[in-house]
């Protein structure tokens, strides 16, 4: 049963992985991705990874995906060839990737590591639970854990100043209304959305400032 | 099962806290509306901020501790590499007074970015867990990126960015493949665990596994460190970055990954030593030889500050390489030497990328002895420590170096130092010649000297010099008429000037009275319990 | 006083001249640079013979050898390099005759010189030369021998250039200068062998020791007395190293009277004398002097033959006159051979005056083609020159007749091969009278020339425009020329007392030694050579005889054949020069002993310095050493900076690459 | 203490220049020079010839960490060294002060760090304190040449600067080497000289870090095939910078293998002894050979000295105590005359219309008498008359070499007439022969006699009485040769 | 399932991440491409820590899964500015910066 679910997911992770590659399309690229994603949470149950499958359906499958269709949505997936002009190299990538691969299977199959051939650890009760790695959060990695609040903190406040809009930057034509920030779409995980949204109030209050003192960007 | 909070030392991650405290505290401070707050107040508090986690820093001296349930160590190795990411943070904030990058992106945010770098900086080189490695890593670099884009304007700014971003996130990819693999050999992600499981089972040490997880490792963090081969992002990032951005990304991001890499391997997998040392040995070579060859030739001063940083990066592997105390010293005082004189050159060059119309070229530079020797002499200064030249710290630090390699039977990466010194002659001496031994170029540099003499113009002007100069938009030039009071006091940049002296200084001073900071960087050595 | 104290005023009085001289060149009016000059080199005289007498005064076992230093020179490590002068009778003698003669030339030049504007520098010169040849002569160790052979040679060279915006002097100067360069490097080479065993520099000392360190024609020291010889040969214008001689006749007449003639080419004759015990333990040596002797007397004579050049036929007739006394000291002959060195000097530089009372009268005209009759112009004049050329034909009662024979009885009695050296000893006997008579008449006799004419009239010729005699370049009279006056001994009394002085001494000088009447010269160098195994050896009569019969016939018969030839029958020279051209020509081109060496050592050289400038600075030095590494770096950075393209993706191609290879590596190294 | 007064007497006159007005700084920096000089003479007047080893040392800690000790010294080996190095940048200072230069405080401010630099190497007894100096010496040069200098000046300053960093450099890795592995065998780690004595490093190790060394002072000399900076640089270099490049900075190189070299890797020393030898001589033919067909006085005087050096370099590597005493007087002597031989270029460059090519001149030597005089003295000097110390220098140094290669010394005696021809000619060439047009037979000013005059009248004192230093260095110079050549006299 | 398996897929993943990264000229494939390389080094995380029974694996996967999140956003920010800076958004014509 287990080698029939890991069968199945693994082909569709793989399959999602290369649709990511392969599809010119980005949309589609993005879509492939979330099959990928959903494959591989597949794959973290049957590791046991309960909460981390979780995890992975809602954060990626669910936000980022979601911030990905955006994008593209707001890029116009423009198709662009894959390859094409430019360097020359392409060609070699995919054996690039085969000799990453082969080397990385060398290394786990050669290893004297027992474990790797068995089937895991004897399974005991509660692990991969939430409550599990919420102690683990709280006691061991504790740093860790507060350090990656911040740095989402950060992230958000990174891709405010990336993505706001100024003036003379971009075409007037263009400038269709666009949600103030894509930092909002953050808003709710490390709780700063204010933050954001004060920085997206303040820039168009700057602007306003700058268009009255007539400077000319 | 009740779960224990876990015990902490508030007064060991104290300088972590006034990180964590400090870009807060910034951000809200940028929201103000007044623009005396934004320019003035912000770069304050951040020096603040950066100047209280120095200070905690130091006050932590001595100390040899592990808190947060083994997630960071406080020792001296990293309370010295804290101190140094803090000078150099605290000289990026005084090169970006006037730069258009922090008002483009916001002084608040910013700021905070910066100092979430340095956070990020600070939790890399304390990292006793590969977890903390991965975030810490990750903490450091994504603010990194958007500062290599926050000079909009220039779209080779945003290019750096990208380009930045993807080939770091590839580099992290790499790193983070590697840290799953040692996990997996070790089956714990804290360094103590790492090397009990690597010391306990000799086979470990050589399996495949952990071998090619440390291959990864090597890679990612060569990347970091930007050694050759995983150094072709540097120069494209260094050159589209805003100058004091490229200044602190220099030498703070080298520190920290260094940290890192000496914490990683010398104490988690220094039973492997027999076999990374000489492919690590090997990276360096190749390092100092693509990196100082590369810098041939180049025009833009920032890209040649990159390659040579390349180069250098291989000299200081060479501490890592040996992967003993004396390694560790002399690494730890290369990184602060090298922290010295990046400042310095990149002053200068901030400074005349704002003067003249030649950007970060050399021409920029070109008579430079003549008008301006207060900017002149601090180049040259740092050019003379790269090359390593005595009486300047870069010659005791390659002093250190080749001596730790020596006294491990690395006599050839000795050699391999000095042979690349000898071809960075080249590029160093055309920068000192451009100062010195050429006539500045025709064109007119960009601050007018229709008024008459430059110091008339300054005299007159000091007091506007904050507001009109932070009007003054970044290159190209707009307008005539509106810009030249504003160029005119820009040319003397004072704070820019007080770094290049201040660092400048520094260098000579560390060349020629190295023995307190080489005290420190031995109890930085001694940090790791290495021979 | 003691000798030695005479010794160091000896040395003094020149150098002391010097100085004035030279540092007052700009104070000193008229003629007082000459008379302090001649003053300063009488008074060395009178030191001599302060130094002669005091010497006789002394009695006793090696009471007559004198050594006093006056400091350290250079003395570390083992090399006693020390300022140590040595009176002995040999050194007393050379410097009587040193002393003596440049007192006489010396006073010649008051006059000759007069109008040159190099006056002063001229007696500065002079005295300097004085001065070197003196500490040369006094020189009581090796050390101090080379550096006053090295300074004669400077004087030399300065001299010989004395005119010096002429070419030709420059660069006879230069090549004088080089050849005796060459002797003195052989000189310091001879003197480390010899330092090698003897571990002294010292005369005395390393004389003392030459019998215990040295086995006879011991290896060593025969290349070391082959060196000093190389030494004596450069000095001495022997074969192979006297192409310098006759160019040197570029300088002032009075310089080649005394140092071309009279003193410094027989510094040669002196080493070898004074090096005698070294020379009698190593045969071999001795015997190669010898012969190059005997080569040198003869080609010599040859060559002078056929010269038209006034002051090169004299030039050569002393190089074979040098040779005769080389021959003499490297068989033993030492006292005789100083005995012709004394009478030589004074012989020689009589006929040099002459020549340049000639050469004043033509107005600087040297070329014998273009003299004749001048023999009434200048009775004193001829009469000088005569009396000089039967001293140098070997004519008796002349000086020179006793000497020469004393030198080849020597040769004779050793028997074996020498008697070859000894055959052609009277050979070139027979054409030095030829040749010095073909110039005597050539010069004084046949039809006046123009000058002739004129000074008979009372006028003394003056070239309209001053020309170089040798290449006919117009010329100036300023400084680093000739003068514009000339002063012919008929005029001048200073010329015509030092001609008479010395035309005496060419007379009288012979009967110093006289076979079985007078051994004045023996006795006196007796305390030197007593140690030599020569010392007692007594020729036979007989060969006395026939040596003195021989030699009275050959020098008659030469003058008697010069006197056919060019002044009965003058069509006959060029009649037998068709006959013999080959041997013409190879007299007339100096045995092409020039030629040789250009094409052997200065083209080669000059060849190999254009190349290697040329060529090997620019391919090897500046292209493979510094442009090698240069365009290996420069390739590697156009090769590195040709990967940094820009391209995001192959960035990151490059850093999968790296991580792909780093792998590798580990995989391998891996169990 | 007062040793560091000498040495940096001159720096701090550089430094007041460099503040004081530029007016000041020419007067300045020579009054440091002539006190500095003052000193000098100070110290080989009280120099205690009996004493056996350092005199008034000096010795501090400097970084303790790695071992290095601030340590100075004198004794027979720099004693007079120091004082022609003091001598002659007085003099190439007096020099300067003729005529004026742009940017004069830097100029002299860079002038007088050099005589720190130069007096520090000479006066160091730490290696890695030599090492400092001895690349120091080199950054004032780098300006003076590279800013003052003249013709295709950046391009041969870089060629210069760069060829002998590299040099340096690998002397740097070698300096190091030794230190460290001297240490290994449980000795603290000190770079000390004295220290580093005690220690006997293995044979292999000596040979290659003897090389590193070795290519260091070639360069610096230059000796043949190293001296591809050398025609370039000479040319491009302003009048008295050459002069004391010429004359001082080789010296130290030179200076370098009889402290250094010959005591720390002696059996390397005589492992190579054949190598060096024979590039000494090939320096020598190869530098005279050159030099006879140069047409530029510079360059004449270039390969005249590399072919000097290569005899200086004959004698240290005879590895017997004549050699060295040679090799160690001819330091002295060839700086003492190369450097009023420069000045002479440069006067008579100003008589024939700036040209300092020999073809261009001529017959200078009537109205110029003096001129003539102190030339001639000086070229005779230079080509090693007897009866002058240069000498006494290459006697002993042929001496030395005899003892230990006779046929080496032979082939070398043939560099003593080459020397003839080409000092000669040059010579010859400026003052003798018929003038070219445009040349002026002027005779020396007062200033320019100033500088020459008495620099050849130290040249005839040191002719009379060359004693003075030999007697002075004899028993240092026995100690430098004396493990070398127990190795090289070893079966 | 042996848990060289599901190494074996982690590694095919992060290989084909890999080669998407070096394939695709749009930064927005691209940055998809690093998100499988980072779930691939999930997946060996979360097997390896199935394999040594202890959560930290688990852990540093839900870690890596916020860190992929701010590299993404980070990414979309970028390539949102550099498409209102009226850039081409495509990785090839970003070579301004070269040599």
């Amino acid at each position: 049963m287990a080698e029939v679910l890991f069968f199945l997911a693994s082909l569709g992770a793989l399959a999602g992985a290369i649709g990511v590659v392969a599809v010119r399309n980005p949309f589609y690229s993005v879509l492939a991705l979330v099959g990928h994603l959903l494959s591989l949470a597949a794959l973290f149950l049957l590791l046991r990874a309960e909460f981390v499958a979780a995890a992975q359906v809602v954060v990626y499958a669910g936000a980022v995906m979601v911030l990905y269709v955006f994008v593209v949505a707001y890029i116009g997936g423009e198709d662009r060839p894959i390859g094409g002009p430019g360097p020359s190299f392409p060609s070699v990538a995919p054996l690039f990737a085969i000799a990453l691969f082969v080397e990385l299977c060398v290394a786990t199959l050669g290893s004297g590591l027992k474990a790797i051939d068995g089937e895991g650890a004897p399974y005991v009760a509660g692990f991969g639970s939430p409550a599990q790695i919420g102690e683990l959060f709280l006691t061991r990695f504790l740093l860790p854990f507060e350090v990656a609040s911040y740095l989402l903190l950060i992230a958000a406040v990174g891709a405010v100043i990336l993505a706001r809009r100024r003036r003379g930057l971009e075409d007037e034509a263009s400038a269709d209304r666009m949600p103030v920030s894509v930092g909002d779409l953050f808003r709710p995980e490390p709780g700063v959305g204010t933050q954001a949204e004060s920085v997206g109030v303040l820039a168009d209050q700057r602007a306003r400032a700058a268009r009255q003192q007539d400077e000319g960007w | 099962m009740t779960p224990h909070a876990p015990h902490i030392d508030w007064a060991g991650l104290s300088p972590v806290i006034a990180l964590t405290v400090g870009p807060i505290v910034v951000l809200m401070a940028g929201l103000f509306r007044r623009e005396v707050v934004r320019r003035a107040v912000v770069p304050v508090l951040t020096v603040v901020a950066l100047g209280a986690a120095l200070g905690l820093s130091v006050w932590q001296w001595g100390e040899d501790k592990s808190i947060v349930s083994g997630a960071l160590a406080v020792d001296d190795l990293s309370m010295f590499l804290n101190v140094l990411f803090c000078v150099g943070a605290i000289a990026a904030v005084v090169l970006a007074l006037r730069d258009s990058s922090a008002e483009e992106a916001g002084h608040g945010e910013w700021h905070a970015l910066l100092l979430s770098a340095v956070l990020g900086m600070v939790v890399l080189a304390g990292a006793e867990n590969l977890v903390v490695v991965f975030l810490g890593l990750e903490l450091l670099s994504i603010p990194l990126y958007v500062m290599c884009a926050t000079n909009l304007r220039r779209s080779t700014s945003l290019e750096s960015g990208l380009k930045y971003l993807i080939v770091g996130s590839v580099g992290s990819a790499t790193l983070l493949y590697g840290l799953a693999l040692i996990y997996g050999a070790a089956g714990t992600t804290s360094f103590g665990g790492i090397a009990a499981a690597l010391g306990r089972d000799g086979g470990l040490a050589s399996d495949p596994l952990t071998l090619t997880g440390i291959g990864l490792l090597v890679a990612g963090l060569c990347f970091k460190v930007s050694a050759a081969p995983f150094h072709q992002w540097t120069p494209d990032v260094y050159e589209g970055a805003p100058t004091p951005v490229t200044a602190f990304m220099a030498v703070a991001t080298k520190a920290a990954a260094f940290g890192a890499f000496v914490r990683l391997f010398d104490v988690a997998l220094v039973d492997a030593a027999t076999n990374w040392a000489p492919l690590l040995a090997v990276v360096a070579t190749v390092s100092i030889v693509v990196g100082n060859v590369g810098a041939l030739g180049q025009s833009s001063l920032k890209r040649l500050m990159a390659w040579s940083s390349v180069a250098q990066a291989g000299y200081m592997l060479a501490g890592v390489v040996v992967a003993d105390e004396a390694g560790v010293r002399a690494l730890v005082f290369y990184l602060a030497v090298y922290l010295v004189m990046n400042i310095a050159a990149f002053a200068v060059i901030v400074a005349r990328e704002r003067e003249t119309a030649f950007g970060d070229d050399i021409r920029s530079v070109a008579g430079l002895g003549a008008s301006r020797p207060e900017l002149a002499w601090p180049m040259t200064l740092a050019m003379l420590s790269l090359a390593g030249m005595p009486a300047t710290a870069g010659f005791v630090g390659k002093f250190t170096l080749i001596s730790a390699s020596v006294q491990n039977d690395y006599a050839w990466l000795g050699i391999a130092i000095v042979i690349g010194s000898m071809i960075s002659l080249a590029y160093y001496l055309r920068v000192i010649a451009a100062m010195w031994l050429t006539d500045a170029p025709a064109v007119a540099p960009r601050p007018v000297m229709a008024g008459g003499s430059p110091e008339l113009d300054s005299t007159g002007d000091d007091s506007s010099a904050g507001d009109s100069s932070a009007r003054e938009p970044g290159p190209p030039a707009n307008g005539s008429g509106e810009g030249e009071p504003g160029a005119a006091s820009l040319g003397r940049q004072p704070e820019v000037v007080a770094v290049a002296v201040a660092f400048g200084a520094a260098t000579l001073v560390l060349g020629i009275v190295p023995s307190p900071l080489l005290h420190a960087a031995r109890d930085a050595g001694r940090a790791l319990g290495l021979l | 006083m003691s000798p030695t104290t005479f010794g160091w005023l000896v040395l003094a009085f020149p150098l002391a001249g010097t100085l004035v001289v030279a540092l007052g060149w700009r104070a000193l009016p008229g003629k007082l640079p000459g008379w302090i000059g001649t003053g300063a080199i009488l008074a060395a005289f009178l030191a001599s013979l302060g130094a002669l007498l005091s010497l006789n005064g002394r009695e006793g076992e090696h009471a007559k050898t004198v050594a006093s230093t006056a400091y350290d020179y250079a003395n570390t490590v083992g090399v006693d390099a020390n300022l140590t002068i040595l009176v002995d009778p040999l050194s007393v003698f050379m410097i009587l005759v040193v002393t003596g003669v440049s007192t006489l030339i010396h006073l010649y030049s008051v006059a000759y010189m007069w109008e040159d504007r190099g006056y002063a520098r001229f007696f500065a010169y002079l005295n300097f030369f004085v001065f070197s040849m003196l500490l040369l002569v006094l020189a009581g160790n090796f050390f101090l021998l080379i550096v006053g052979w090295a300074f004669v040679g400077a004087a030399s060279y300065l001299l010989i250039s004395f005119w010096y915006r002429r070419r030709t002097a420059t660069r006879a100067g230069i090549k004088a200068f080089v050849m005796n360069v060459i002797g003195d490097v052989g000189l310091v080479l001879g003197t480390y062998f010899i330092f090698k065993h003897t571990g002294t520099l010292d005369f005395v000392g390393a004389f003392e020791r030459a019998p215990d360190v040295f086995a006879n024609n011991d290896g060593d020291l025969v290349a070391g007395c082959i060196l000093l010889l190389v030494g004596a040969f450069a000095k001495s214008a022997q074969i192979p190293l006297h192409t310098w001689l006759p160019d040197a006749m570029e300088g002032p007449t009075p310089v080649s009277a005394l140092i071309h003639a009279a003193t410094m080419v027989t510094a040669g004759v002196y080493l070898i004398a004074r090096m005698h015990p070294l020379f009698e333990r190593a045969p071999a040596a001795a015997d190669v002097g010898a012969v190059i002797g005997c080569l040198t007397l003869f080609v010599a004579a040859t060559i002078a033959l056929t010269q038209t050049d006034l002051k090169r036929v004299i030039a050569y007739s002393t190089m074979s006159q040098i040779g005769y006394m080389i021959m003499g000291v490297s068989t033993g002959a030492y006292a005789a051979g100083m005995f012709h060195l004394m009478t030589h000097a004074f012989f020689k530089a009589l006929l040099f005056m002459a020549a340049g009372s000639v050469i004043a009268a033509m107005a600087g005209v040297q070329d014998l083609d273009r003299m004749g009759g001048l023999r009434r112009a200048m009775p004193f004049t001829f009469a000088t020159m005569v009396i000089g050329g039967l001293a140098l034909s070997g004519v008796p009662p002349f000086s020179g007749f006793f000497s020469k024979d004393e030198i080849l009885l020597a040769v004779g009695d050793r028997g074996g091969w020498h008697w070859i050296l000894y055959v052609i000893g009277y050979l070139a006997a027979f054409l030095t009278a030829v040749y010095t008579f073909r110039m005597i008449f050539r010069a004084f006799y046949g039809d006046p020339v123009p000058e002739a004419r004129e000074l008979e009239a009372g006028h003394l010729a003056h070239a309209e425009t001053p020309v170089n005699p040798m290449t006919g370049e117009e010329e100036d009279t300023d400084v680093g020329f000739p003068g514009p006056g000339h002063f012919i001994a008929e005029r001048e009394w200073p010329m015509r007392a030092a001609m008479g002085v010395l035309a005496l001494g060419a007379v009288v000088l012979g009967f110093l030694q006289v076979p079985h009447a007078t051994h004045v010269v023996d006795h006196f160098l007796e305390p030197t050579f007593a140690g030599s195994q020569f010392a007692t050896s007594q020729p036979s009569d007989t060969l006395l005889w026939l040596g003195l019969v021989l030699g009275a016939v050959l020098g008659l018969g030469g003058i008697a054949v010069a006197h056919l030839l060019w002044v009965r029958r003058p069509e006959l020279p060029g009649r037998i020069r068709a006959r013999v051209e080959p041997l013409y020509e190879l007299s007339f081109h100096k045995w092409w002993f020039d030629e040789a060496y250009d094409r052997a050592f200065v083209r080669p050289a000059r060849a190999a310095g254009t190349w290697l400038r040329e060529r090997f600075e620019r391919w090897v030095i500046d292209g493979a050493l510094v442009g090698g590494p240069t365009a290996a770096v420069r390739a590697g950075s156009s090769f590195v900076r040709s990967i940094q393209d820009g391209y995001l993706r192959v960035y990151a191609a490059l850093l999968l690459f790296g991580v792909i290879g780093v792998a590798f590596y580990f995989l391998v190294v891996s169990t | 203490m007062a040793l560091s007064i000498l040495i940096w007497l001159p720096a701090l006159s550089g430094v007041v220049a460099a503040l004081w007005p530029a007016r000041w700084a020419p007067r300045v920096t020579l009054a440091g020079a002539v006190f500095t000089l003052g000193m000098a003479v100070g110290y080989v007047v009280s120099f205690d010839r009996g004493a056996p080893g350092l005199q008034w040392v000096t010795d501090r800690t400097w970084i303790g960490e790695l071992g290095i000790h601030y340590k100075l010294g004198l004794d027979g080996l720099n004693l007079f060294l120091v004082l022609v190095t003091a001598l002659l940048f007085a003099a190439a200072l007096l020099h300067a002060n003729l005529r004026d230069w742009e940017r004069p405080r830097l100029f002299y401010a860079m002038f007088a760090l050099a005589e720190s630099a130069v007096l520090g190497a000479f006066l160091a007894q730490d290696l890695a304190l030599f090492v400092v100096f001895f690349d120091l010496m080199l950054i004032p040069f780098y300006f003076l040449i590279g800013a003052w200098g003249r013709g295709d000046r950046v391009r041969a300053t870089t060629k210069l600067v760069i060829y002998t960093l590299v040099g340096s450099l690998f002397m740097l890795a070698g300096a190091v080497a030794t230190g460290v592995i001297a240490s290994q065998g449980g000795n603290s780690l000190s770079f000390a000289l004295s220290d580093l004595a005690q220690v006997q490093l293995a044979k292999g190790t000596q040979e290659w870090i003897f090389l590193c060394f070795a290519v260091a002072f070639l360069v610096k000399m230059p000796l043949f095939p190293l001296h591809g900076w050398m025609p370039d640089g000479y040319r491009a270099m302003p009048l008295p910078v050459l002069a004391v490049f010429s004359a001082v900075l080789s010296k130290v190189a030179a200076y370098g293998f009889l402290r250094i070299v010959l005591p720390l890797f002696p059996d390397a020393s005589a492992h190579f002894q054949d190598l060096m030898l024979l590039i000494a001589l090939a320096s020598i033919l190869y530098g005279s050979i050159l030099a006879f067909t140069q047409t530029d006085l510079r360059l004449i005087l270039g390969f005249s000295s590399m072919a000097q050096l290569g005899f200086i370099v004959l004698g240290i590597f005879s590895l017997r105590p004549e050699g060295a005493q040679g090799a160690l007087l001819q330091m002295v002597n060839h700086a003492l005359v190369v450097v009023p031989l420069f000045f002479i270029v440069g006067a008579l460059a100003a008589r024939a219309g700036g040209s300092e090519d020999v073809r261009e001149m001529g017959g200078m030597a009537a109205r110029a008498p003096v001129l003539a005089a102190v030339f001639l003295i000086a070229a005779l000097a230079n080509l090693a008359m007897p009866g002058f110390a240069n000498f006494v220098g290459e006697f002993y140094i042929l001496l030395g070499v005899f003892k230990a290669k006779l046929v080496i010394a032979l082939v070398a005696s043939t560099g003593v007439v080459l020397a003839s021809v080409y000092m000669l000619r040059a010579f010859v060439g400026a003052m003798h022969n018929r003038g070219g047009a445009g040349v002026e037979s002027r005779e020396l000013s007062l200033g320019e006699a100033a500088t020459i005059v008495p620099l050849v009248v130290c040249v005839i004192a040191l002719a009379v009485y060359p004693q003075l230093p030999l007697a002075r260095s004899q028993d240092t110079v026995k100690a430098s040769v004396r493990s070398a050549r127990l190795v090289a006299n070893a079966p | 399932m042996a848990i060289g398996w599901y190494l074996a897929v982690s590694a095919l993943i992060f290989a084909i991440g890999a080669a998407g990264v070096l394939v695709r000229r749009n930064p927005l494939v691209i940055l998809l491409c690093l998100e499988l390389m980072l779930n691939a080094a999930n997946l060996a995380l979360v097997a390896f820590a199935r394999m040594h029974g202890n959560g930290d694996g688990q852990v540093f996967a839900l870690i890596v899964m916020v860190v992929a999140a701010c590299e993404v956003t980070i990414g979309l920010g970028l390539i949102v500015a550099i498409h209102r800076r009226r850039l081409p958004v495509d990785v090839d014509e970003l070579r301004e910066l070269r040599g």
